[in-house]
């Protein structure tokens, strides 16, 4: 089973990388764009059925993948 | 005065940290209800980490001066000279709660605040030192926060391009839910071009720089002085992100801008940000502020005054702006890519005034703000004095040869290699010493001088007896600037402490600032710089008392430092300094005898002095081929890291009859020095210490592949390296 | 040797190596501000100095190649001109086009600054002129992202034209896994472009210039670039 | 205009941090977990219509985002 996990910054966290990343765009001449945060994705392929799945993926980016004091994290499985 | 917010409550004052006798104080100073704003601004100020208000009475006590200090205590950072118009810059500070919610965050922000002090005052950082206390190595947070803090230490300090070259790192139940990471930064300046926070002159322009605010670690300042209790987590949102490469930035523009002769006073945006950075620059220039938060840069919208002001976002600095370079300094800021922005102007007034959409926010008398800020003599209990361990009582379980494996093996003696190859200790081309050594050696410029730098503590020893431990942590610094030929000049302390509303706290407080004082007064090593953290406290449960002593010294010719590996076969080895065989609080005692007792081993400081000063002579003179001193683990320890450093071996005699086996090969008397020298200098040397009253044995001649004492089983220097190197990395693999 | 330095924002190691430039060369070298769009007058060497150029952020050196003097340095590299990047600097002419592959997370995930050995592969380049074949130098490493990777058929290239300079090795010069410190493909440490011209390497050999600093490994580096261009002028 | 960039490693491209998580997160007893491989994403603001939009985040991804000799991207505008 495939599935994806993406890990995004808090609202309101500052994103350094997006900062400089916004900056670079901007630099190169590429328009209009107004702000970039950046994130994560985990893309794991896993045994078992789809609840086992998503709980072992949930646990998974609670424990690794997330640190939630500062990132929000969505679990898809894909199938 | 109008605005949308909310009433003041009795709860609303409580969550801010402000007692209810407090708040009769703000009442009274100002003759009205403070608003929501001001309100935010009392307990910014006031709150125990800008005020100092538990710690200031007894830090009073500190001698903080010296011909070569140029500034003490009080300013971003400590100012030093050291001749041909050279000047150190430093300063140490705690990072702890943050880091203990965060670590990796926690510390990045640590370490950039400390950077920030130290450029601030015109320096160009040149070394960062870290001092890390975590909890007991089976505790189920400490390896997540091992890794975090360090990762984070040397995030930051990497890619902000300062090498950390050298700190401590130990582990101790007590830290469980308490973690403690100090972070030290040092820069050199021009002596005649360092700068102040004071602001002078009336309608000069207040001009904040560097990144944007948002609404990070609003009320960190206030979490840092709380005690931690299990919903602590709860508190997490507050943590601020750091940006080093902000910072670097800041940094660059920040030395031009003060090269070109455009600053008047200027002051970094640390803890309570822009509440705390604007008060101190009106205050200390006798001036009022006014600030117009509506030119604020800021990332977020709709951000209101309280948030402004109470701010924690990193990497920003406010500055008093001579009006003619205007134009020049903000062309410079934008050329590094970083907010410059006009945010207000000094009055004659000396009120504090923030404007914010056409109101009045906050109305303060600017003075007040810190000479009204409550000051406690809080009740304090001395120590329980604790017996003295006889050696002979205590029935050791292990052979020496089978101690010193186990001791080189576990946390505390281990080699703390696997964090210091996490921090770049080699950029700037300048380190002479890296760590692993007594103090790091750090090249200034070009040469010949050299700096000397360490940091030390022994909390166990403070435990015991504070005013011991605190000469103790002293005397250790100095000693280990002694031991590569540096000349100690002044120390910066971080002090690390419990809740000091408990009396038996503040009575370890007390005592370690006392034991500080006489040690400093004795060695002729002010202290010009400093931080305390209270509270460092779990569910009533109080860390060890930690003063952790930053100490700076110079050598004049850096090619001249003496370092701890031996040399060559065939150099004797001298013992140089008085051995009882103090078992009390050592680490063989507690690790194992798994006895943590006693009374910790007695400082004599004119002992230190005598026996550091011959030492640091024999370093000048050529005649030391190799230096360590005697420290955490005793003798035979100290013997093991000179052997393993280079792989060359030492063949000892056997202890003295008089003092009991493992008492004279682990025990921790304190002044002593390991020395080597030329077969051909020994009879001098040994004259010479006699004639100034320095005790000095030899013990045995450097040589072999093995430590080995007579009528003892010889331990092979591999196996002892594979244990001493392989604790730390294993334990973070998960392994043990 | 007339050589320019360049700075991009959140660059760090440009004071050492201007360092070791001056004290190999005997010249000062010129800083070369990132948002230049032409070299000075006269450049022979181009360096891409060590640090965190836009802090490592997107990609390390992915920002950095872009920048405008990047352009100017391309053109240079093209008319033959010698270019030099180190750490960050390789890292951002691997980004920019200039050598093949990229630097990868070290396999250990964490940062490694240490001491390292590096067994120089041939001597008849004007970056490792001042060694001998199969000689083995001590110089540090300070990085995260070091693991140096490529697909095959250009790992294959790189291997086959002799293209790889320096690869890390034990003291007496073995290639094994134990002293490839960041996992790199092959234990490649520094590799140059097929022209011959372009050399970007992980370790900081500005780091071992001076006698009185304990080592002096790195000069060769710069004392067989100031050798090459002084037998070509 | 919110849109969404997501890069990924090609496939044969060796993810050390991807085989690293996957260790970890064996090692946390997360059961199943066959591979892992990252990746990231870029939430981006713009201004301006669709299909401007649309041109500017592929020169965007093109040029800066994605190193497309290792990484493959894909643009999301989410309106
Ligand atoms: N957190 C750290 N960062 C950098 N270096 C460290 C750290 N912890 C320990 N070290 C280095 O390890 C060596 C041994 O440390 P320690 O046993 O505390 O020394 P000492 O007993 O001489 O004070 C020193 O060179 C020290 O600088
Ligand atoms: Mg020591």
């Amino acid at each position: 089973m495939k599935a994806r996990v993406t890990v995004t910054l808090k609202t309101g966290v500052l994103d350094p990388q997006g900062k400089a990343i916004e900056g670079a765009l901007k630099s190169l001449g590429i328009d209009g764009v107004a702000s970039v945060r950046q994130g994560k994705v985990f893309d794991i392929e896993l045994d078992g059925d789809k609840t086992k799945a998503e709980a072992a993926l949930k646990a998974a980016a609670d424990r690794l993948l997330a640190n939630t004091v500062i990132e929000n994290y969505r679990v898809e499985v894909l199938g | 005065m109008s605005r949308n917010e909310p009433p003041i409550t009795p709860e609303l004052v409580a969550s801010h940290g402000l007692k209810p006798d407090e708040y009769e104080r703000i009442l009274k100073l100002l003759g009205r209800t403070p608003t929501f704003t001001e309100l935010g601004i009392f307990s910014a100020m006031w709150n125990e980490h800008c005020s100092y208000k538990s710690s200031r009475i007894h830090l009073r006590g500190l001698p903080t001066k010296a011909p070569w200090v140029i500034q003490g205590p009080g300013e971003n950072a400590g100012v030093i000279d050291i001749g041909d118009g050279q000047a150190v810059v430093f300063k140490m500070e705690s990072h702890n709660h943050p880091s203990y919610i965060e670590p990796y965050q926690g510390a990045t922000t640590g370490v950039g605040g400390i950077l920030r002090d130290v450029f601030t005052m015109g320096a160009r950082p040149i070394a960062c030192l870290n001092a890390l206390s975590f909890g007991d190595p089976s505790h189920p947070k400490t390896r997540h926060l091992v890794s975090g803090v360090v990762a984070g230490v040397g995030g930051y300090g990497n890619s902000f391009g300062v090498p950390t070259v050298g700190g401590q790192v130990r582990f101790h139940t007590r830290y469980d839910g308490n973690i403690l990471v100090n972070a030290m930064a040092v820069g050199l300046a021009d002596a005649d071009k360092i700068f102040y926070a004071a602001a002078s002159g009336v309608n000069m322009p207040i001009v904040y720089l560097g990144s944007k605010t948002g609404r990070d670690g609003i009320h960190g300042a206030t979490m840092a002085s709380a005690e931690f209790d299990d919903d602590s987590e709860e508190k997490r949102p507050t943590v601020q992100v750091g940006d080093p490469f902000a910072e670097k930035l800041l940094l660059e523009a920040c030395l031009e801008i003060m090269a070109k002769g455009c600053v008047v006073a200027i002051q970094d945006m640390g803890a309570a940000g822009l509440t705390c950075s604007a008060v101190e620059m009106g205050a200390k220039g006798d001036l009022g502020v006014d600030l117009d938060l509506d030119s604020v840069p800021t990332r977020e919208t709709g951000m209101s005054a309280y948030e402004m002001m109470l701010s924690e976002s990193q990497e920003r600095m406010l500055m008093v702006l001579k009006p003619e370079k205007e134009k020049e300094a903000e062309a410079i800021f934008r050329k590094w890519g970083l907010d410059f922005a006009i945010v207000g102007s000094t009055t004659p007034s000396r009120r504090f005034v923030v404007r914010h959409g056409g109101d009045v926010m906050a109305d303060l008398p600017i003075k007040e703000l810190e000479s009204e800020a409550p000051l406690y003599d809080r009740p304090h209990v001395p120590s329980p004095q604790l017996p003295v361990i006889q050696a002979r009582e205590v029935a050791p379980s292990l052979t020496t040869a089978d101690a010193l494996e186990k001791l080189l093996a576990m946390p505390e003696l281990c080699s703390k290699r696997w964090v210091w190859e996490q921090y770049d200790h080699v950029i700037g081309g300048n380190t002479v010493q890296r760590p692993g050594g007594d103090a790091a050696v750090v090249r200034v410029e070009d040469g010949p001088k050299g700096l000397a730098l360490t940091v030390d503590v022994t909390p166990r020893y403070c435990e015991a007896d504070p005013f011991e431990g605190g000469k103790q942590a002293v005397a250790e610094a100095w000693r280990n600037i002694t031991a590569v030929g540096g000349r100690p000049l002044a120390i910066t302390d971080n002090l690390n402490f419990g809740n000091p509303e408990r009396p038996e706290n503040m009575g370890q407080f007390v005592g370690c600032l006392k034991g500080i004082a006489a040690a400093c007064t004795a060695l002729d090593f002010p202290v010009v710089s400093g931080n305390v953290s209270l509270y460092n406290e779990t569910n009533g449960r109080g860390i060890l008392p930690t003063p952790s002593i930053g100490g700076v010294g110079l050598l004049d010719d850096f090619t001249k430092s003496a370092s701890l590996a031996f040399k060559a076969e065939g150099h004797p080895i001298l013992l140089i300094g008085d051995t009882q065989g103090w078992l009390g609080q050592s680490v063989y005692l507690r690790d194992i005898c798994r006895r943590e007792e006693g009374a910790p081993p007695p400082v004599d400081l004119a002992a230190e002095r005598r026996n550091g000063d011959v030492v640091r002579g024999m370093i000048h003179a050529g005649t030391a081929t190799a230096v360590h001193d005697v420290s955490d683990g005793g003798l035979l320890v100290a013997l093991a890291e000179m052997a393993m450093a280079d792989g060359i071996g030492a063949v000892l005699d056997a202890a003295p009859a008089a003092i009991v086996p493992y008492a004279w090969w682990f025990g921790e008397d304190q002044a002593r020095y390991i020395v080597t020298v030329h077969e051909r200098d020994l009879l001098s040397v040994f004259t010479k210490l006699k004639a100034v009253n320095v005790p000095c044995i030899q013990i045995g001649l450097t040589g072999g592949h093995e430590i080995a004492i007579a009528g003892e089983r010889a331990v092979d220097l591999k196996v002892l390296r594979r244990g001493f190197e392989s604790w730390l990395p294993d334990y973070m693999a998960g392994k043990p | 040797m007339k050589s320019a330095v360049l700075v991009f924002p959140g660059i760090n190691r440009e004071r050492d190596m201007a360092r070791a430039l001056r004290l190999v060369s005997g010249r000062e070298p010129a800083m070369v501000w990132h948002a230049e769009t032409s070299l000075p007058e006269g450049t022979d060497l181009v360096v891409a100095p060590g640090g965190f150029s836009y802090g490592d952020y997107l990609r390390c050196g992915a920002i950095a190649a872009r920048s405008p003097v990047m352009d100017a340095v391309r053109a240079f590299a093209s008319d033959g001109g010698l270019v030099l990047g180190v750490c960050n600097g390789f890292q951002i002419l691997c980004e920019s086009g200039l050598l093949p592959g990229i630097l990868m997370r070290n396999a250990r995930l964490r940062f490694i600054c240490h001491d390292v050995h590096l067994r120089v592969e041939r001597s008849d380049t004007p970056f490792t002129r001042g060694y001998n074949a199969g000689q083995v130098i001590r110089v540090p490493v300070a990085h995260g992202e070091g693991n140096y990777a490529a697909d095959e058929d250009t790992v294959r290239r790189l291997e086959g034209d002799g293209r790889v300079l320096y690869r890390y090795c034990s003291a007496s010069g073995e290639i094994d896994d134990t002293h490839n410190i960041n996992g790199a493909a092959q234990s490649i440490a520094g590799i140059i472009n097929e022209r011959g011209n372009v050399l970007g390497m992980m370790p900081h050999p500005e780091n071992h210039v001076e006698d009185t600093m304990g080592c002096t490994d790195g000069r060769g580096l710069f004392a067989g670039l100031v050798a090459h261009l002084e037998r070509a002028a």
